[in-house]
């Protein structure tokens, strides 16, 4: 183990950890807006983190652009559908939870 | 030159050919269609002159020959199928030349008809199950769209309700694709023919196959999504589901009976042959009395499919022992019940045309007023009742003899009672056509190609009664009952 | 138990419930999902079984025989979902009439 | 190395598991719309279960197919049933008419049975078994190709690929004659949305030609380019793109047709020069089949799209009121 | 590290399949399809850990197509299957 496996390892558990935030995020928040917060910091942090641990460890730089391409290409999208659940939601008067 | 023509290509991709380029200009299709079920005859026509010469036929697809590659096989089986499919499909499409009044109807009949008639030429011809497959599921989607083009309510469900079974019919077939694969690394007839051998993965794709083409077949008990079908599509359509698009799967079941599961390195044909046999004769009595309490003319009729089905499957427990007799009494059957039974629904599609409905008790005078059709009728149903001389005669007089000769006196039996039946339900309809109405309904003209469709495959099927030893000759090139497996 | 078996297993549990869907439920797009999910266990036994000829390479037939189903499947999904949709709209509910 | 193992076998385990109870889930709730997106959900770990058996190819298709297609196809399904019956039915279309208990009973037993039957068998079969893979190896070098999925569906069983054109075609004829009136959308009204699809679509069809390319050589090939070509159509019709000229209703039939005739046109000239059916001359494998590809991509991904469409595709003009 | 990618892969499926009881549990259609793009995210993660356990370079294509594709899905229900009142069914 080098250096930069440690680096990774940890890159790679944080990461694990966001996609578990989001999980109990969506399980445990009370409405749509919540739960597409919890959702969307799995998408974007726990994905990210561990497709920079998986980079750190890779020779090939096609595939580390491959793997930055799918990291943007989830990011934008899953941003755009979480926008559009949200508006559509706005629309439909889905309730606000409040305390 | 002629001996070298690919009849069997022609066969295939000639109606492949015509459905795209009518689905590209649907004002040619009508020609199209007509032109290519001509030249489907005379390519039969050829094959059987090939094989009379040469015996049987074998095509590697892409060179590489069985197991890699896929075979097409034509044996005397095949040939009769080819046959049955190129007579029936050529009158059907004299008769829907006519038929179909909307243009938008025809724009959507031909090229699916045409594909069907592809789909069912190169499942005759295939000699591997998983293009067998991939055949079945062409034809069943195009039978199921032909099915749905009456529209209605009746029209839809009963496409539905034959969609979902032929979707779970092939599911079945491929799991025992599947099985046979991984069991000997081969999905082609001949090969597997020779390497079949018991085991509790065979035995699960005997049953899984089995069950799965018994229900495309229609084998009691199940049935229960034919007669909504066949009776509720257009005439021309219903005649090709209950002719050709049955004989199909059973030619599939058949073909697969005699060169892999009934095969003497595996003994597996014990037992399962006397279970398809009663639900054989079950099929028969029940399909007969089912017919004769409908009150309309096409129901009956489809019902009466349910009925003639039930035949072929008589012949498997009396196989075992008069080999090649009950084989040909299969052979004879499923060729005169297709020409009979397609001739009794264009006869259908011209009373219903004629008087707007299909109530029988309603028929007032047909025999007069319609004269090639009640003809027509009444020589569909000599064949149909097994009186000579017809072909549905020769093939039940040989089941018949097979039975007598093995005294097996419950098929015996179920025969007799079966060719009773059908007399009385095709004498109920007969008997009201002479019978005037209660009330004259309107009537609209038929055109003169639809009546001469159905009378042309009705004599068919009476001439067949004369041609016993030339057909059967030519059905026994390559063994496929006696010594079945490839043969050049 | 190798993967093989495992998911050969699993393909047999999914083509059962399938069937037992199929029979059982009387709604047509339940049905429609019975009939995929039959196939997708039919596929995974023809895949599952065709890992067994060594660790690095299977069997590549069973793969194509695969894809050719998958595009079989969703074809006739299609024209499944198609009369379902006719048949709604010509009687209002999407079940098979008097079903047997 | 034991451990992994261990991990490994769990990895599968729980798929397996996953897949059983997803799959139980979808059929048995009482909610549609649940049950479709249990299916979707299915179809993604169904992708994970081909990766874990080596299937890529296999896995891509679904991908695609999945991901893209079905449940797009479901969901509008779905959303086009008749609510006629019950205005509550929109949210929840609920099918709550099983058979009678008994019924249920008896085919949950026979089912049961049915599964231990094949549980068996296929538990009987030999651990090690070569299948076709010996003769397919064999023959790789004169096929044209490297990658042996594609060598197999468009060489040595290249018919059936043939009559696979032809499924996909009758299907859509199916279609087109059930359909009702296509169903086009609006454009999008949301500038997120427009974006997305602008976005994708260039994507998809670079990824598209990609993987037809890099088929050749390993896993991809024309119906996973396909199936993604089918999706760029689905997201063009969903983000309310139609047809504009008259012309473009034949350019459509042709590009539906490019495919399954490109195939009939090369098995009958293939067979003049040969002698056989499909039989390529090994020299020219290789670019007749990239020929072949190409044009069946095409064409998979016309007829994919028109059968999310629906029905004939209209000009705008031509609409019914 | 291929043992770490392996167990790893793991935790995400059991996450996944946590998960999966927000779509059972509902209550809405939304929330339905948010839990179906968690599991496409999800999906592509453990694909990319596999890929690089297994030292397979095809499968970052599948995860590519993961990533264009989940969008589709959705984006087919918010145009179309997305009911335009599903409020009551969202109350808590």
């Amino acid at each position: 183990m080098t250096i930069t496996d440690y680096l990774s390892l940890t890159l790679m558990i944080t990461g694990a950890i966001f996609f578990l935030a989001g999980t109990l995020g969506l399980l445990r928040f009370p409405d749509v807006y919540t739960r597409l917060h919890a959702l969307t910091k799995a998408d974007n942090l726990g994905l990210g983190l561990i497709i920079t641990g998986l980079i750190l460890q890779l020779e090939s730089w096609t595939v580390a652009g491959k793997l930055i391409l799918i990291w943007l290409l989830v990011l934008l999208a899953g941003g755009c559908v979480a926008h559009l659940i949200a508006r559509g939601a706005l629309q439909r008067n889905v309730r606000l939870w409040k305390r | 030159m002629l001996s070298n023509m690919h009849f069997d290509i022609i066969l295939i991709m000639l109606p492949l050919i015509a459905g795209m380029l009518g689905f590209l200009w649907p004002a040619v299709a009508r020609i199209l269609g007509i032109f290519t079920t001509a030249a489907g005859v005379i390519s039969v026509i050829g094959l059987g002159w090939q094989m009379q010469l040469n015996g049987t036929h074998l095509h590697a697809i892409g060179g590489w020959g069985a197991p890699l590659g896929i075979d097409l096989y034509a044996d005397g089986l095949s040939l009769l199928m080819l046959a049955m499919t190129a007579i029936v499909g050529f009158a059907v499409s004299i008769y829907s030349s006519r038929y179909f009044t909307h243009r938008h109807d025809e724009v959507r009949f031909w090229p699916i008809w045409l594909l069907l008639l592809s789909a069912l030429n190169a499942l005759f011809l295939s000699a591997d199950i998983f293009n067998l497959y991939v055949t079945l599921e062409l034809m069943g989607l195009g039978a199921v769209t032909l099915s749905a083009l009456a529209g209605g309510k009746l029209a839809i469900a009963g496409a539905m309700r034959y969609l979902l079974a032929t979707l779970l019919g092939s599911m079945c077939y491929l799991l025992g694709v599947a099985l046979l694969y991984h069991s000997f690394g081969t999905v082609d007839i001949a090969t597997l023919s020779a390497r079949i051998d018991s085991s509790p993965a065979v035995w699960a794709a005997l049953g899984l196959i089995l069950a799965g083409l018994a229900l495309k077949t229609a084998l009691f008990p199940l049935h229960f999504w034919l007669p909504p079908a066949h009776a509720s599509a257009p005439a021309p359509v219903s005649a090709v589901l209950s002719a050709l698009v049955v004989k199909a799967s059973f030619y599939i079941l058949l073909r697969l009976w005699l060169s892999v599961f009934n095969n003497q390195q595996t003994g597996m044909g014990d037992g399962v042959d006397t279970l398809l046999g009663i639900l054989g004769g079950t099929a028969v009595l029940w399909g007969s009395i089912q017919a004769l309490r409908q009150t309309r003319l096409k129901l009956l009729i489809a019902y009466s499919t349910v009925a003639q089905i039930g035949y072929l499957f008589l012949a498997f427990p009396l196989a075992a022992a008069s080999g090649g007799l009950a084989w040909n009494a299969v052979a004879y059957l499923a060729l005169s019940h297709a020409l009979a039974k397609a001739a009794m629904f264009l006869c259908a599609g011209n009373l219903l045309r004629f008087g707007g409905h299909d109530r029988i008790a309603d028929l007032d005078r047909v025999v007069q007023r319609l004269p090639l059709t009640a003809g027509a009728f009444a020589l569909a149903g000599v064949s149909i009742m097994g009186l000579p001389p017809s072909g549905g005669f020769i093939g039940k007089w040989l089941l018949l003899k097979a039975s007598l000769d093995q005294g097996n006196w419950a098929i015996t039996t179920v025969l007799i009672l079966g060719g009773l039946l059908a007399a009385a339900y095709i004498f109920k309809v007969l008997g009201h056509t002479f019978i005037q109405a209660p009330q004259p309904h309107e009537a609209t003209a038929v055109p003169a190609r639809m009546e001469w469709a159905a009378l042309l495959l009705a004599s068919s099927a009476i001439i067949l009664g004369f041609m016993a030893s030339p057909i059967l000759e030519l059905v026994n090139i390559g063994d496929a009952f006696t010594s079945p497996g490839i043969k050049l | 138990m190798t993967p093989t078996l495992l998911f050969a297993l699993v393909g047999i549990g999914l083509f059962s419930l399938g069937l037992y869907a199929l029979i059982v439920h009387a709604h047509l797009l339940r049905k429609i999902l019975a009939i995929n999910i039959m196939g997708s266990g039919v596929f995974l036994i023809l895949v599952a079984l065709a890992k067994r000829t060594s660790e690095t390479t299977p069997d590549p037939v069973p793969h194509a025989m695969v894809i050719t189903g998958i595009v079989v499947a969703v074809s006739a999904t299609a024209l499944a979902l198609s009369i379902m949709l006719k048949l709604n709209s010509e009687t209002g509910c999407a079940e098979l009439p008097d079903d047997v | 190395m034991e451990t992994i193992n261990l991990l490994i076998w769990s990895f599968d385990a729980l798929l397996g598991l996953c897949l059983l109870w997803l799959a139980w889930r979808t059929l048995s709730a009482p909610d549609l719309y649940k049950a479709v997106v249990l299916f979707v959900a299915f179809g993604l770990l169904m992708t994970l279960a081909w990766v874990r058996l080596d299937a890529p190819d296999v896995a891509l298709a679904e991908a695609a197919i999945g991901a893209g297609l079905t449940g797009a196809l479901l969901l509008s399904a779905l959303a086009r049933l008749d609510p006629a019956v019950d205005d509550q039915s929109i949210v929840t279309q609920k099918d709550n008419r099983p058979k009678s208990e008994s019924v249920q009973w008896a085919a949950f037993m026979s089912l049961i049975l049915v599964a231990i039957g094949l549980g068996y068998s296929v538990l009987s079969l030999p651990l090690k078994f070569k299948g076709l893979s010996p003769e397919v190896t064999e023959q790789l070098v004169n096929s044209g190709v490297e990658n042996p999925v594609t060598a197999v569906l468009l060489n040595f069983r290249g018919y059936d690929t043939l009559l696979e054109m032809a499924v996909l075609l009758i299907a859509l004829l199916g279609v087109w004659s059930t359909g009702n009136k296509p169903k086009y959308d609006k454009p999008f009204s949301s500038p997120v949305l427009d974006f997305l699809s602008r976005l994708l679509t260039p994507i998809l069809i670079l990824v598209a030609a990609y993987l037809l390319w890099v088929g050749a050589h390993a896993p991809g090939g024309a119906f996973q380019a396909g199936s993604i070509l089918g999706a760029v159509g689905v997201l063009l019709l969903l983000s309310g793109w139609r047809l504009q000229k008259d012309s473009s209703l034949l350019l459509i039939r042709l590009i539906l047709l490019a495919g399954p005739f490109a195939f009939v046109a090369m098995a009958v000239i293939t067979m003049m020069i040969e002698g056989q059916l499909l039989q390529y001359p090994p020299a020219h494998a290789g670019l007749l089949i990239l020929v072949l590809e190409t044009t069946a991509t095409l064409s998979i991904g016309a007829t994919l799209a028109a059968l999310f469409l629906g029905g004939p595709p209209h000009l705008k003009n031509e609409e019914s009121p | 590290m291929q043992y770490f990618y392996i167990a790893l892969a793991l935790f995400l499926l059991l996450n996944l399949l946590a998960g999966m009881w927000r779509i059972l549990r509902g209550p809405s259609v939304t929330d339905r399809m948010l839990a179906a793009q968690l599991f496409s995210t999800t999906s592509v993660a453990i694909i990319l850990l596999l890929a690089q356990a297994t030292g397979k370079q095809h499968l970052y294509d599948i995860a590519l197509i993961f990533a264009l594709l989940t969008a589709v899905t959705a984006i087919a229900f918010v145009q179309r299957a997305w009911p335009s009142r599903e409020i009551k069914h969202d109350d808590h």
